[in-house]
């Protein structure tokens, strides 16, 4: 039971469940959550894939793309958030 | 024996914390739950912050300790505050959930 | 004898399936934000145990900080929307339930079946991961032969900066088209109203701006050698512009969108000119004259840090600032 | 000091800086936007020249070097879909000067061409890129612009597509990154040369399931199609025509690029992926059939025209291996010019009588025969009569089954042509009845200067057909579709 093995299983895990989240769920706001589980399990495994045994140094090329990898999904989530406020704008005036 | 103080501090730290949690499990409303979690938190963190700071080595690492310590202190207090007067205003009075 | 470390890692994977699992199932929107910023710093936390520094700051910073105040504001919005249908057809008028208007429930099996094929996914993922090789080839021994010649002393920032630069320019345009796109979207002054919040988080505004402001320089100042850098102060620098809208001491004006869009490509064009501009003399674009090596990246990180900044608070405000008029439809 | 700027660069940065300089100013956007846009075509141009002359050509950026760094790398394969990219893209600007005209477009007209231009920059930087995760990048761009692209018309109809491509676009790429970490999971690098010869393991067998699949989300492979028709067919004309003539274009190609360098997926998995794309051809078809609205019957007919393209990927089996991804490249330049023509011409359409109700065409006393005119030629490019591009690539499809007998495929193509030629067929007669009109028939409506762009496009379509030789031997150079022969 080495740490690598632990957090990639729990990356795998968290990668899945927000899997059934992005397929299963209706609620948009859950949605946009579910594809952010997603990026973090995605991001939990190239952080494992850069671990080593502890006197060695971690690989930082995979730290620098789990970076990019989060501002990336941030920025998304912030498009797909403003889509969610207007639709709901625009809802809420058809209405009424 | 300074590591010895130290565990102490910490051991004590994490007890106050340990408290603070099942309060916020236990307590009926969201008042009580805050008064146990801020106190918890306030004297928990700060004597987590005594232990470590008497482990860091050097000066720099004892300051930036104390600095997370002060930022926590004022932001939690800030926070549990907005919380409380959200839910004083909301009329949440007492109510279970 | 197991290490005492592998029961605190076991506990923390444990907690973060279980806060994942919860985040999507608790029926309260607003509980599902504040699990996932849970969910999100025990991450961070489990990021640091696997010595990724860099990543779990920006994690907690830009992954959990932002998107969760970017999720908070989401939700304000939608209530507020949905408050006044309620009190126009007068049913309850403050619901605090979302707002969403649940369409037609999937059926149990159709979401079942989702489930174990995604079960099915997963195991299959998990069968490769573990067949995979553990600590494999990467790219540490090209990484510490390059470093000299990089210009900063920490990898982390060589990569992002130099070695890869040309990916982490690419990501400020993402953001760049984030906030071109989120303008477009929306506009308009504000309509839902900002919560009032009382003298003692003013208090703590006026406490915290320059302190943050501080954190945040010295992130980026320390990412040349330390764990830190231009999107981790950048992030934390945005914490200011989300403070100073919070507490309404800085309200968005349609006067200031001129000055808005030059914070918003100052990063990619400062990154993209300095990127073309030094091939010259045998060199290819993005390849920094060392002696100059160290200057140049400061000053692409501090542009960019500058642009996320700006960036991160409008994604945050969430909407061109445009005085509309009264009662139109602001369609077009 | 002089800066050596290569044209790679140029066709990357060119864009990118024409958006920043139309966010910056946007009243003068239209005019950045077009000037930005033809300075990239001419870098195109020098960069076509440069490889036709001394074959691909690499830029390591930051003079590191793959794996460390990154490289650009443009072969003919990469120069072709560029080519097409900003020769469509050209055009569809044109034409866009004039969709967007309208007094109450200011806000579209201003975010418009940013939008473009940013995602200009994202699908140039695919073409040339030769790192996996720097393409997960750029379809984040790619994605952004083109979601901010679909919503442009504010309508509710509109944003709700757009969101649910967004959901659809994130979702794949996400799919992408995970497949990302299982090939640096397995290989350590992540460039392309890396992936080659790489013995297929689990590991990679994975990164290549997930890797598909987050691409096929963006592509809208049948069954992930479910947000393209309602995207593409909500957006205004000009951003229909560049989401589906272009955006799609981009995913397709990293699929053919991997395909080209991933290990080998077992025969299985390619008759799976052909019959995905078989079941894309037909359902595409029927829903195009049971289309009310000409938009929407374009969109569709999309789904049908990707699945074929999938179906010329899955009979890449062992067997002509290079013919069948010559047949997929060309079928991809074909779709990218003539759909990019019918959407602006069904726009042209939509804007003249003022509806796209298909059943309802026929009744109108109003004929935009420039545009119908334009339609019908991007139709015959699309069913593939010759002596399209669309035939030609349909022709070495098929000719590339008949070959390595693949029967079944050869009758999955002509049921999807025969399908194409009925449901274009249905908006065909709209435009030649005319005993159902019921007000005084005259009032056609010649030759307007928006119908240019989209009858140049059609042109091409159909002309490029007859240059096809040329064509496929500029694809080949620097060996895109692997060894040397």
């Amino acid at each position: 039971m080495t740490p690598d093995l632990i957090y990639g299983l729990t990356g795998i895990a968290v990668f899945g469940i927000g899997l059934v989240g992005a397929l299963c769920v209706q609620e948009r706001l859950r949605r946009v959550l579910a594809l952010k589980l997603c990026s973090v399990g995605a991001g939990f495994v190239l952080v494992v894939g850069a671990w080593r045994e502890p006197p060695e140094m971690p690989d930082p090329v995979p730290h620098a793309l789990v970076i990019t990898g989060i501002v990336v999904m941030v920025s998304a989530t912030a498009v797909a958030l403003a889509l969610i406020r207007r639709l709901q704008t625009l809802e809420a005036t058809d209405e009424r | 024996m300074l590591d010895l103080i130290a565990a102490f501090f910490i051991a004590s730290g994490t007890v106050f914390f340990v408290a603070g949690t099942v309060g916020l499990l236990r307590f009926p409303d969201i008042f009580c739950r805050l008064h146990a979690l801020t106190k918890a938190d306030g004297l928990g963190l700060a004597l987590i912050a005594l232990g470590v700071g008497l482990l860091a080595g050097t000066p720099g690492e004892i300051f930036r300790i104390a600095l997370v310590w002060s930022a926590l202190a004022v932001a939690s207090a800030t926070c549990s505050h907005l919380v409380a007067r959200y839910a004083l205003r909301s009329g949440m009075e007492g109510r279970d959930d | 004898m197991t290490d005492p470390l592998v029961i605190f890692d076991l506990l923390l994977a444990l907690s973060i399936v279980a806060l994942a699992v919860a985040s999507l199932s608790v029926r309260d929107l607003f509980a599902m934000i504040v699990l996932f910023i849970v969910f999100g710093l025990l991450s961070a936390l489990a990021w640091v145990r696997l010595s990724a520094p860099d990543v779990a700051l920006a994690e907690a910073a830009i992954g959990t900080g932002v998107t969760g105040a970017l999720l908070l504001k989401t939700l304000h919005h939608l209530r507020f929307v949905a408050g006044g249908q309620g009190l126009r057809a007068g049913s309850g008028g403050t619901s605090m339930a979302p707002a969403a208007p649940v369409p037609v429930p999937v059926p149990v099996g159709v979401i079942l079946a989702n489930a174990a094929f995604c079960g099915l996914i997963t195991l299959g993922l998990a069968v490769a991961f573990l067949g995979a090789p553990s600590a494999g080839p990467g790219f540490d021994a090209l990484v510490a032969d390059a470093m000299p010649d990089s210009g900063v002393a920490h990898p982390v920032t060589g990569v992002l900066l130099n070695f890869r630069a040309y990916d982490t320019l690419m990501e400020v345009v993402v953001l760049l088209a984030a906030v071109v796109a989120v303008w477009q979207i929306e506009r308009g002054l504000s309509d839902a109203p900002a919560p009032v919040m009382g003298e003692v988080w003013q208090g703590f505004a006026r406490l915290a701006l320059p302190a943050i402001v501080v954190i945040g320089t010295y992130l980026l100042w320390v990412g040349a050698e330390a764990p830190g850098g231009a999107f981790q102060g950048g992030a934390v620098l945005a914490a200011v512009g989300l403070l100073l809208l919070l507490t309404r001491a800085y309200v968005p004006r349609p006067a200031h969108r001129g000055i808005a869009r030059g914070a918003f490509v100052l990063g990619t064009a400062a990154f993209a000119l300095v990127a073309l501009l030094v091939a010259s003399g045998g060199r290819v674009a993005f390849e920094y004259p060392l002696e100059h090596a160290k200057t140049l990246i400061l000053l692409i990180e501090g542009m960019v840090t500058l642009s996320i900044a700006v960036t991160l608070a409008a994604l945050f405000h969430g909407r061109e600032p445009v005085a509309l008029p009264k009662g139109g439809r602001d369609d077009t | 000091m002089s800066v050596d700027i290569s044209a790679m660069m140029l066709a990357i940065f060119l864009p990118l800086f024409g958006a920043i300089a139309a966010f910056l100013l946007p009243r003068a956007a239209a005019l950045i936007g077009l000037v930005a846009l033809a300075l990239t075509t001419g870098a195109v141009i020098w960069l076509a020249r440069e490889v036709w002359q001394s074959g691909a050509v690499i830029l390591p950026l930051g003079g590191w070097g793959a794996p460390l760094g990154i490289d650009l790398r443009a072969d003919g394969l990469s120069v072709a879909m560029l080519a097409l990219t900003s020769a469509v893209g050209l055009l569809v600007s044109v034409s866009a000067l004039d969709a967007l005209k309208g007094a109450g477009q200011s806000r579209q007209r201003q975010y418009f061409w940013p939008l473009w231009l940013l995602l200009l920059t994202g699908i140039n930087g695919v073409y040339l890129s030769t790192d996996i995760f720097n393409l997960y990048v750029m379809i984040e761009v790619i994605a952004l612009a083109a979601v901010g692209l679909t919503v442009l018309s504010g309508t509710r109809a509109a944003v709700q597509a757009g969101l649910e491509y967004m959901y659809a676009s994130i979702l794949g790429a996400l799919l992408f990154l995970m497949g990302v970490g299982f090939v640096y999971l397995q290989l350590g690098r992540l460039d392309f040369a890396g992936l080659m010869d790489a013995e297929p393991t689990g590991a990679l067998i994975a990164a290549v399931a997930l890797m598909f699949v987050g691409l096929a989300l963006k592509t809208a492979l049948f069954p992930l199609h479910f947000w393209l028709p309602a995207a593409h067919a909500n957006a205004t004309a000009p951003a229909s025509a560049l989401l589906s003539g272009l955006v799609v274009k981009a995913a397709l190609y990293i699929v053919l690029r991997l395909a080209q360098y991933m290990p080998f997926p077992s025969e299985a998995l390619l008759t799976l992926v052909g019959m995905m794309g078989a079941g894309a051809v037909i359902w595409g078809g029927i829903q195009a059939l049971r289309a009310e609205r000409l938009k929407l019957l374009v969109a569709w007919s999309t789904v049908a025209q990707i699945g074929l393209i999938f179906v010329a990927f899955a009979r890449a089996g062992e067997l002509g291996l290079t013919e069948s991804w010559k047949a997929a490249a060309l079928l991809i330049l074909a779709h990218g010019v003539a759909k990019a023509a019918m959407f602006l011409a069904a726009g042209r359409i939509k804007d003249e009588i003022g509806h796209d109700v298909i059943r309802d065409l026929d009744r109108s006393p109003i004929r935009p025969t420039l545009a119908q005119f334009t339609f019908a030629l991007a139709a015959i490019s699309l069913i593939g009569l010759p002596p399209s591009l669309g035939f030609i690539g349909k022709w070495a499809l098929m000719e590339g089954a008949m070959a390595s007998g693949y029967w079944h495929w050869v009758v999955v193509t002509m049921v999807g042509t025969l399908m194409s030629v009925a449901y274009f067929s249905r908006v065909f007669a709209g435009f030649l009845r005319f005993d159902r009109v019921r007000a005084p028939v005259g009032e056609h409506q010649g030759w307007a200067l928006a119908d240019a762009a989209p009858l140049t496009l059609a042109f091409a379509a159909i002309g490029l057909g007859l240059m096809a030789a040329p064509i496929l031997s500029f694809l080949e150079i620097g060996y895109p579709f692997g060894v040397a022969p």
